[in-house]
């Protein structure tokens, strides 16, 4: 069917970015904790069950177990919790959500969701998106650009096919045309709300070859399910080579690129 | 089912009088200085200064909130406590999203370079 | 109008006819066990939902068996569904279980027939407002119902009703309006427990001498009472949105399919989202505390010694109730919300974690040292703890914003929710009629088949669920009509398979249930009015307690636990009992 | 009534009588609501490029005379409430009655303001400052019309067997507590959309 569907088992599914170990090692962490804290904590309760069920000729003790050992689950937790603060979570969200790229370091990508599509815009070569207006939209343009602008004359637009090249920051400037939708990479474990009249920033660095899936993970209407795209990460080589062939006929010609409309 | 204690209601009277009274004059205040047209910031804040001392008056004479039990004063605590939480984040939000908002209006260089 | 006796006079001209006495009636009994079955009829509805939409997810675009013929072209052509109608039974699911089913049932049911009991009162603090505010739910209810066979159906989008897509959406605006009645009858409910728990109790009963399921409802109303109205506020925003043509939580310019919106703009969708959340986060606590009451009730009663901690279980409780109002914005890390507030959400979340240990910790330690009795009340409340466990354990990749990037809106949170509400919520809620029931109607229900039937609920539960958090874990989207239909969701359709059919066999363990509830009603075996021995007021008047509750006031003498005194006759004093015998 | 019987029996209580506690209650969760409204509106106003002046497109002098009529409103539901603890009903019924009228007068002077607003083709969906004005101005009449309704109740029963009734002085107490509460949400509504 596709290239991407290997990259899924019953497990996380293959690690293609830089944010993927980070947010796995974490999942691995708490989840062993989880598992850890829950084993103990059940050997115990059958503990209870066994030793204090009923039997003939045995009451219950009014006494109860001192306070302290009741605060110690307490206290184990709010330590795993503040260690797991400072050390991973907020680091972690710094690096992936506050701290973005430099425009000009990266490869940069403006993506607008729409019901149900991925509309992927590339700046071209001088790097500057052309202006849009939502007047100028239709099926030949889904995006609305403006042709008078001189920015806008290399800009290309693909629908629902994404390209990268490998090892790069990634900057995409996502957005919604229509409604929330939201935009998730499993193997990159990336994932980002596109809120409609605002422009979210998200980044990545890809760092495997190959093929991936863009799945929309906010409930956006009868076509929910079927909105996806495909991801390529290219050699840097490979994508320039895509990118000036994708982007090489006149603007006019540009417009007929097949779009899928659900 | 009355609770009210000795206080005498004569007594009474002449304060609602007097806070009707500064509520007039802090309504014919707040309208004057509307006419200033202030800068926003300093008409805002003026507005809201005039506008919460009228609303303390108010729930402070007639709501009897004086001469009120202490729960009374909890339970609105608590109520003025969540309504600030309300107030904050997503105003704290909408400020922090302002780079973010798309406004199509804008000329074209500008829009371009974001 | 003075006293007692003319206080029953008074309401008694009610009693002779059919309508004053179990259609309009005050009286808190009546009303709690109209919602009790109220509330079971939408469970039961909103889990028949879920069973159509658990078809379409194992079997997706295959005829669903039985009812697929029976329902309408416009919602199932030759028997499979359409995305729209799977969209609507989502939001449809979700709304009716939470405000229609648990709320209703836990608080609706449970406090207004227990609470005024257990505080030794003859009735809530205002009657009529308690039926006004059955009276507002049912219209809700029936409106949501009917919202199904209103032009533009149900409405699709989500329980969460984010907009803008619940503006452009049809059925909303049926959504909006029984939203308004519901949250009016939560409202009312809410003043009328807190009034009730504050001014109603007997004497003796200071607040420290309140049964923890009291406290748990009194905090629940003071929950609803708060959080309630800015959801209401918001929901009137989006009925001005839908009806009016403003723009609340519309941005300028939307494009829908290749047409420019007639909205003028300027507004913000997240800022629904923050007024949604800051109801629907203390909606959880709604939903999680009377649970909790209950089960704290079941424990002390069947290990026949005091709690653990009272006062511990108790503060972590109100702590709980408080924080749950500054915890919302973790449903929105990636919502597009200003990054920066997620790290001071992150903190509140971690913190809000810590009572709900102690809570759980109170109430294992609670134990310790017992002489446990088995009875099918105790087997649910001794499940609810490590199924509590599990929901709470997994909310903490949740709540870690990193982590949280990968695990949102997949199945790993629908999982997450359901061990919380279901096998929590509900276990809880089923253990609780075991255990009242020979309260409402002087009668036992069968123990073989209580057994029965909670080993196979419990086995089934855990058989829905569990799959999710590896369906999650392997990425799989939520809400997704055919699931087959993306690659990420290939690998684990199995998952969904084992899910649908523990579905199936969940609401088969529900007949012997349902069987062995209305067969006691008439039939089970009859018992005294405390076949428990359980030392709360609820239990110190006649079981179904008469017009008024109790002969005269009750008089409190001790706290509400008082199992096993050392050189007591019996182990257990009542709370209305002066002299240990 | 059943409200009375528990005062009466022995309890433990706040020593607040329960209609004054569900009224306070009540209200509680109404500034909830109209806080709703207020952060909408900020946030709203915030992120909006422009936000037109109250004084350009609102007419202030209409709204500050209904901000007169809402406060004498208030001060007279407080005396009717006065009068009611002197056992004055000829006084109760003088100070009802003016309140009930300025009410009116206030929906009668809010309803011009909306015929004017619809003359020149302002509606709600005209723009985002309009959709907030009718919004929070409609609810608050809203609220308007309920408080009318339930002092116009207290009137007719303080009339008959009501003014023997116990809870009387109690339920125009209450009456009073929300048409102050009433009284604030316009105060803050006044300078919000009209002088800011």
């Amino acid at each position: 069917m596709n290239g991407a569907s290997g990259n899924y088992g019953m497990g996380l599914p293959i690690q293609a970015s830089d944010a993927a170990p980070h947010i796995d090692l974490g999942l691995r962490v708490i989840h062993f904790a989880m598992f850890a804290i829950f084993i103990l904590w059940s050997i115990f309760f059958v503990y209870l069950l066994l030793k204090y069920r009923k039997r003939a000729g045995v009451a219950a003790q009014r006494e109860h177990m001192g306070l302290f050992w009741s605060l110690l689950p307490d206290a184990i937790v709010l330590g795993f919790e503040i260690l797991l603060i400072f050390f991973y979570a907020i680091p972690g969200w710094t690096r992936f959500k506050m701290d973005a790229p430099k425009p000009e370091d990266s490869t940069q990508i403006e993506i607008v969701a729409q019901q149900f599509n991925w509309n992927i815009r590339y700046p071209g070569p001088d790097g500057k998106f052309g202006r849009t207006d939502p007047k100028l939209i239709d099926f030949a343009n889904p995006l609305g650009i403006d042709p008078t602008d001189p920015a806008s004359k290399d800009d290309y637009v693909s629908v629902n096919q994404l390209h990268l090249p490998v090892g790069k920051p990634v900057l995409i400037r996502l957005s919604s045309m229509d409604v929330i939708h939201s935009f998730f990479i499993p193997e990159f474990r990336v994932k980002q709300d596109a809120v409609p009249g605002m422009r979210v920033p998200v980044w990545f660095t890809p760092t495997r070859e190959g093929q991936y899936e863009i799945t929309c993970a906010q409930l956006c209407g009868v076509g929910h399910a079927i909105m996806r795209g495909d991801v390529s990460v290219h050699t840097p080589e490979d994508f320039q080579k895509w990118l000036a062939e994708a982007s090489a006929p006149p603007a006019e010609a540009r417009a007929a690129a097949p779009i899928e409309q659900w | 089912m009355s609770d009210h204690k000795a206080h005498s209601e004569a007594a009474h009277v002449k304060i609602y009088m007097m806070v009707f009274g500064a509520l007039m004059v802090l309504t014919i205040v707040t309208v004057l200085v509307s006419y200033l047209h202030l800068p926003p910031a300093l008409g805002i804040l003026i507005g809201l200064a005039i506008a919460t001392t009228k609303a303390s008056l108010v729930a402070t004479f007639f709501m009897h909130l004086k001469w009120e039990r202490r729960l009374i004063y909890g339970l609105l605590g608590l109520t003025v406590f969540f309504m600030i939480v309300l107030f904050a984040v997503p105003i704290v939000d909408n400020h922090g999203l302002k780079p973010n908002i798309i406004h199509y209006d804008q000329p074209a260089a500008e829009e371009a370079h974001h | 109008m003075k006293d007692h006796s003319e206080h029953g006079e008074h309401n008694g001209a009610h009693q002779d006819d059919f309508v004053g006495k179990y259609i309009f009636s005050v009286d808190h009994k009546v009303i709690g066990l109209q919602y009790l079955f109220t509330s079971m009829f939408f469970l039961l509805f909103g889990f028949t939902l879920v069973l159509l939409m658990r078809w379409q997810l194992a079997y997706p675009g295959t005829r669903i068996p039985l009812i697929g013929s029976l329902l309408p072209l416009s919602l199932a052509p030759g028997g499979v569904m359409l995305p729209s109608f799977y969209n609507s039974l989502g939001a449809m699911h979700g709304t009716i279980m939470v405000f229609l089913g648990i709320v209703p049932l836990g608080v609706g049911a449970f406090g207004n027939y227990v609470l005024p009991l257990q505080i030794g009162a003859p009735d809530m603090a205002f009657p009529r407002m308690n039926m006004m505010s059955y009276w507002s739910y049912l219209p809700g209810g029936c409106l949501m119902l009917l919202s199904f066979f209103l032009p533009g159906g149900a409405a699709q989008s989500g329980w969460t009703s984010y907009p803008p897509l619940s503006v452009i959406n049809p059925g909303q605006t049926t959504w909006l309006i029984a939203m308004v009645f519901l949250i009016t009858s939560s409202l009312l409910g809410s003043i009328n427990f807190i009034v009730t728990t504050l001014n109603m109790r007997a004497q003796g009963m200071t607040l420290w001498r309140m049964p923890v399921f009291v406290w748990a409802q009194f905090v629940t109303a003071i929950l609803l009472l708060l959080a309630f109205p800015p959801l209401e506020a918001a929901s009137i925003l989006q009925l001005m949105d839908r009806v009016a043509g403003t723009s609340f939580y519309i941005p300028a310019n939307l494009v829908v399919g290749g047409k420019l919106l007639d909205h003028t703009g300027g507004g913000q969708p997240l800022l629904w989202q923050h007024l949604f959340w800051f109801l629907a986060h203390p909606e959880v606590y709604v939903l999680i505390l009377p649970a909790m009451g209950i089960v704290a009730e079941i424990i002390a009663n069947n290990t026949r010694k005091p709690l653990f901690g009272y006062k511990e279980i108790v503060g972590a409780m109100i702590f709980l109730g408080g924080m749950s109002f500054v915890v919302w914005a973790h449903h929105m890390f990636l919502s597009g919300m200003t990054p920066a507030l997620s790290n001071f959400f992150l903190v509140t979340t971690m913190i809000i974690s810590v009572p709900s240990v102690a809570l759980l910790t109170c109430l294992v330690f609670s134990l310790h040292g017992g002489s446990i009795r088995f009875t099918v009340p105790m087997l649910f409340a001794l499940a609810f703890l490590p199924m509590f466990g599990i929901g709470g354990l997994t909310g903490l990749p949740l709540g870690m914003p990193v982590t949280d990037i990968y695990l949102h809106d997949t199945y790993y949170v629908i999982g997450h929710f359901h061990y919380v509400v279901v096998t929590g919520t509900i276990i809880a809620l089923m253990g609780g009629t075991y255990f009242w029931f020979p309260k409402w109607f002087g009668r036992r229900m069968s123990e073989g088949w209580g057994k029965f039937h909670f080993w196979t609920t419990l086995l089934c539960m855990n058989g829905v669920f569990m799959p999710m958090f590896i369906m999650g874990m392997a990425g799989a989207s939520r809400r997704l009509y055919d699931p087959t239909a993306q690659l990420h969701n290939l690998t684990t359709q199995p998952m969904n398979v084992v899910s649908t059919i523990s579905a199936i066999l969940l609401m088969t363990a529900q007949i012997p249930f349902l069987v062995n509830f209305f067969y006691s009603i008439f039939h089970g075996e009859k018992c005294d009015s405390n076949p428990w021995h359980v030392t709360t007021l609820d239990w110190a008047c006649p079981s179904p307690p008469p017009h008024g509750n109790f002969a005269k006031p009750p008089r409190v003498y001790r706290g509400p636990y008082e199992y096993s005194l050392p050189g007591a006759k019996a182990d257990w004093i009542p709370q209305d009992v002066k002299e240990a015998a | 009534m059943s409200t009375a019987t528990m005062e009466h029996a022995p309890v433990e209580s706040t020593g607040i009588p329960n209609g004054k506690l569900g009224t306070w209650l009540f209200l509680a969760s109404e500034v909830m609501l109209f806080a709703t409204l207020f952060t909408s509106y900020i946030v709203l106003r915030v992120a909006a490029p422009s936000w037109p002046r109250g004084w350009d497109v609102l007419n202030v002098p209409l709204a500050t005379l209904n901000t007169f009529i809402l406060i004498t409103s208030s001060v007279t539901i407080v005396m009717a409430h006065a009068k009611v603890l002197e056992k004055d009903k000829a006084g109760f019924r003088r100070y009802m009655f003016f309140t009930l009228l300025l009410s009116f007068g206030f929906l009668i002077v809010k309803s011009f303001e909306y015929a004017s607003k619809f003359q020149h083709h302002h509606y709600p969906a005209t723009s985002i400052f309009y959709a907030i004005y009718f919004t929070t101005t409609g609810l608050h009449g809203i609220h308007v019309i309920g408080g009318i309704l339930f002092n116009a109740g207290l009137m007719i029963w303080g009339a008959g067997d009501g003014w023997e009734d116990p809870l009387f002085a109690g339920r125009v107490e209450y009456a009073g507590l929300y048409w102050h509460f009433v009284d604030i949400v316009w105060i803050f509504l006044f300078p919000a959309l009209y002088l800011l």
